[in-house]
């Protein structure tokens, strides 16, 4: 009886603050609705028994949105319900593609015949990740942990503006480093 | 209505002030401050934190007009009380307090202010973004009167808006009269102009003077910009000792315990590895700088230093030492480049550490 | 791992449950009016401090500013009470518990990471320069410490194999965690004050802002940021007792009464540690939390796993 | 709650997700839309584990989303940031030229 109910409102609460996104005109309230839409969409995960990937999908796309507003309000500056935001290109056409595609995966959806189950559920579902994830699929974790750590470095790369010459001089002797502010562990 | 009494009364008992004060008005202040805490009362650290704006001295243009702007954004029940001189203090607070509790009056406050402004406070003094950044965002009048913001790039390359924030006049741990016009980036002070209100020329004259020759005072006033650079380091309890001390000093007789007190904080302040790791590297000045910008050859090193410097003078003047050389008052051309660079946290962390000297205007009763 | 290690109570226990938790943050509130009093060296006692402040800010108007958005800047100021009682739902009480989830650990984690949504929020929302400031300082504290925090909480999951926090306690049956992982406490316990913005994590309601975050709030949107303060600093505590500190095992008394008893010691230590730490700036922790603490919690884990390793 | 309706609804927000990236012009903007349209494949991916095949490591799956999605905003921001930097654009399509 929950569940059904449980499942309609979260449904219709991660598709609609979806759409928000797109709609709302501050930057604080669309990157804060797609929050709530990957909220939303982790507690239906939830509900589908895979209750570490669930949590972690709310954990980790909550912090991502909280830096994503950061970066909204640096890069575009956007008061609080101040200033109508649009920003579209090609409206129509996007608008077209995406509701093809939606009546396209909607009646793949409903005219596949998908298979019968096979199986049932492993009795501990997280552990059973974790045995996947440390045994047979380890490969998969060891390019995971590969890619992560390229994106770390990476992601610095292009975005960092100072290099150690900056810091510690040409031949990398000068100390303390020249900081615009002192950092707190004293490099 | 005898809950509606009970209810309010409990609440008064905990009122918080939110104490402003006019240049040369300090012992005023203080005396506020020592009657507030006394109440079991607190300070309060914004204007909507207040019920009670306790205003230190008579205030002129233009520093009236900060006044009524800082008095708009008090959410009320509030009161707003006038004190000209130490003594005055404790029935300005009985009134203050009585005022709270005259639910009649506060509820036609309410009304009246609604009226007016269709709601209560305005803190909005923040500018917003550019449309022009991206060129089609069909609104170009500036939103709710708040203009927008101008870019300009900042210490990382990057270019971002521009937001101007005035620190003072009033404003919890900040000397008296002083304001500094600000051009921030998030919080990176990049430009800054300091200037003084509300001083006559009366003040200017002085300013040459020696602030006192009580070097009772003289420690209480190194004790006071102690508790200002403790509490804007975030450490309340040793800003809560020094603030004993300063009342100590200038209330009892007694030369022996503030002194004992002053060591033991001092001590506790050299000790904290903590404090050393939070205040140091922070607003370095060397003596060549200190003598180009006219500053004391006192106010070497960085902050933390400067910290230290000024408790040993407090001990100095305890001990009946008065110190050599002229007072340092607010200097208004050397500031903004100290500041420049810095966040505000920093920023405000060194301009209460120069250890300023109040402006006097030679108005206030000189005792407690 | 046949027996389960909790057993859970119906939902209608859930107020209680709410209702301790208010009684833990009444007892912080009160704790650190009576130190503020202390410290003050003058006027009453200061226990009255959170039924004073109750009525206060009860009694006071609502305000707000110019332009605000105030869909959000409320939601961020209600958001810090939903977070302390999502996290009191997975912690066990001695052997009760309401919600026996297998990951609590993480659920733990995803709820304190809301703290970034909510404290920002109430920082926006004001469009107050000031409390903006605030909000920023807070996200920049939570890129230093929310890593070390999520690694800290790995070392008492590999220890347990288990991420649900009755598997965990059951663990601690010999040895407390804190034991034999005293790095991982100390940087939970860090954490914990972050989240509560409480301590050395204050700049983001610092003086110096004029009082950051909670410049512009005022009356019943102070109090419930202010008392979802509290309640998250009680929270935490709760929730470190199951982690580090045992959870109810202990001699004599029945398990329920020992966990709120290393619960309020934890709280009254939590408090009591703002009075002798000084802030913690955002920008000098962020080296610190990642060139100190973020080791540091690694090679916690780095012994715990091989700890629990070698025992099989 | 069945196979058909999860992935009715992970098809929506695919779809709004789809129509941000296409519509939008800022770039964080369209990043917005890459994580939409990433949400719903999380949604899909967790009902056919569990509709289907709830083996042990079918969950495997879910995980090498989310990282693609972390990857895929960390690269978003580095490169916004850059951008920013180096010709103070945020638009798409001011930086039209790099598909040239």
């Amino acid at each position: 009886m929950l569940l059904p109910v449980a499942f309609w409102v979260l449904a219709v609460v991660a598709v609609l603050a979806g759409a928000a996104v797109f709609m709302v005109d501050s930057m604080a309230r669309a990157s804060y609705s797609l929050a709530v839409s990957f909220v939303a969409v982790g507690l239906l995960v939830l509900l589908l028994r895979q209750h570490y990937v669930g949590v972690v999908t709310i954990l980790m796309m909550v912090m991502e949105m909280a830096v994503m507003a950061v970066y909204m309000v640096m890069f575009m500056g956007m008061n609080p319900a101040l200033m109508p935001m649009s920003m579209v290109h090609d409206n129509r056409h996007a608008l077209a593609v995406s509701i093809g595609v939606f009546v396209l995966l909607a009646a793949g959806v409903l005219l596949v015949p998908w298979p019968a189950r096979r199986g049932g559920p492993p009795v501990d579902v997280t552990a059973a990740l974790g045995d996947g994830l440390m045994g047979p699929k380890m490969l998969v974790m060891s390019a995971v942990g590969g890619v992560m750590a390229v994106t770390v470095v990476a992601g610095v790369v292009l975005a960092a503006h100072r290099t150690r010459y900056d810091r510690f001089g040409d031949d990398l002797r000068r100390r303390p480093a020249d900081d615009p502010q002192p950092g707190g562990v004293g490099r | 209505m005898g809950l509606t009494d009970a209810w309010g009364r409990l609440a008064v008992r905990h009122a918080h002030v939110l104490v402003a004060e006019l240049p040369g008005y300090w012992m005023t202040r203080v005396a506020v401050e020592r009657q507030v805490l006394a109440r079991g009362w607190r300070l309060a650290r914004s204007p909507a934190d207040a019920d009670i704006l306790a205003v230190c001295g008579p205030p002129r243009p233009p520093l009236a007009q900060s006044l009524t702007r800082v008095w708009e954004q008090v959410p009320g029940p509030r009161t707003r009380v006038g004190v000209d001189s130490p003594r005055a203090v404790l029935a300005a607070l009985d009134t203050a307090a009585a005022d709270l509790l005259d639910t009649a009056a506060q509820r036609a406050d309410g009304r009246d202010r609604t009226a007016e402004h269709g709601g209560t406070g305005r803190g909005g003094r923040r500018g917003g973004s550019t449309p022009d950044a991206y060129g089609h965002a069909g609104h170009h009048e500036p939103p709710h009167g708040i203009p927008l913001a101008a870019g300009g790039e900042d210490r990382d390359g990057l270019e971002m808006d521009l937001l101007r924030l005035r620190l003072g006049p009033v404003l919890a741990y900040w000397p008296a009269g002083l304001v500094l016009g600000c051009a921030l980036q998030g919080d990176v002070i990049v430009d800054a102009e300091a200037s003084l209100v509300g001083v006559d020329d009366a003040t200017t004259v002085a300013a040459d003077a020696p602030v006192t020759d009580d070097p009772r005072r003289f420690a209480a006033r190194r004790c006071d910009n102690a508790v200002s650079l403790l509490g804007l380091a975030g450490w309340d309890d040793a800003a809560s000792r020094a603030r004993r001390i300063r009342d100590a000093l200038l209330v009892n007789s007694d030369p022996d315990r503030p002194a004992r007190e002053l060591d033991r904080l001092r001590r506790r302040v050299g000790r904290s590895w903590w404090l050393r790791w939070s205040l140091r590297r922070l607003g370095p000045l060397d003596g060549p700088e200190l003598a180009r910008r006219g500053l004391p050859a006192t106010a070497v090193g960085d902050v933390r230093d400067r910290l230290l410097a000024m408790l040993d003078r407090a001990a100095d003047g305890i001990a009946g030492r008065h110190p050599a050389g002229p007072p340092l008052r607010a200097p208004v051309e050397a500031l903004p480049d100290l500041v420049r660079g810095w966040d505000v946290a920093t920023a405000r962390l060194i301009v209460a550490s120069l250890d300023l000297e109040p402006l006097v205007t030679g108005r206030e009763v000189s005792r407690v | 791992m046949s027996e389960p290690a909790v057993t859970v109570v119906p939902g209608g226990w859930a107020p209680v449950a709410a209702g301790l938790l208010g009684l833990l943050a009444v007892t912080a509130a009160a704790l650190d009016g009576f130190l503020t009093a202390r410290a003050t060296g003058a006027g009453p006692s200061g226990l009255s401090q959170p039924f004073g402040e109750v009525a206060r800010l009860m009694r006071q108007r609502r305000r707000t500013t110019v332009a605000a958005d105030r869909l959000l800047w409320r939601t961020g100021g209600a958001g810090l009470l939903v977070m302390a009682l999502l996290i009191i739902v997975v912690v066990p009480l001695g052997e009760w518990t309401l919600f026996d989830l297998d990951v609590g650990v993480v659920w733990f984690n995803a709820m304190d990471v809301l703290a970034w949504a909510f404290v920002w929020l109430t920082g926006w929302g004001a469009n107050s320069a000031y409390s903006l400031v605030g909000g920023y300082r807070f996200l920049a504290h939570g890129l230093a410490y929310e890593l070390p925090l999520m690694f800290a909480l790995v070392a008492p999951a590999v220890g347990a194999s288990s991420l649900n926090p009755g598997a965990i306690v059951a663990a601690q049956r010999g040895l407390w965690f804190v034991v034999w992982m005293p790095v991982a406490f100390v940087v939970f316990c860090a954490g914990i004050l972050a989240i509560a913005v409480w301590g050395p994590f204050s700049p983001a309601l610092g003086v110096d802002v004029a009082g950051g975050v909670a410049a512009e709030l005022s009356g019943v949107d102070r109090l419930r940021f202010l008392g979802g303060r509290y309640a998250l600093l009680a929270a935490g505590a709760a929730f470190a007792v199951p982690m580090f500190l045992g959870g109810g095992n202990g001699p004599l008394l029945p398990g329920w009464s020992w966990a709120l008893v290393k619960t309020v010691v934890l709280l009254c230590g939590l408090v009591w540690l703002r009075r002798r730490l000084p802030a913690a700036r955002p920008d000098s922790f962020m080296e610190a939390g990642w060139l100190v603490l973020l080791p540091a919690a690694l090679l916690q884990d780095l012994v715990v796993a091989v700890v629990a390793a070698k025992r099989g | 709650m069945t196979l058909q309706t999860v992935l009715l609804v992970a098809a929506a927000l695919f779809s709004v997700g789809l129509y941000g990236a296409l519509s939008q012009q800022a770039v964080v903007m369209v990043m917005m839309g890459l994580e939409l349209m990433l949400n719903g494949l999380i949604l899909a991916a967790a009902a056919f584990w569990w509709f289907l095949a709830p083996d042990p490591s079918g969950q495997v799956l879910l995980l090498v989303i989310i990282v693609a999605m972390t990857v895929e905003m960390a690269m978003g921001f580095a490169v916004a940031t850059h951008l920013h930097r180096v010709r103070r654009a945020d638009l798409t399509d001011l930086a039209a030229d790099l598909s040239r």
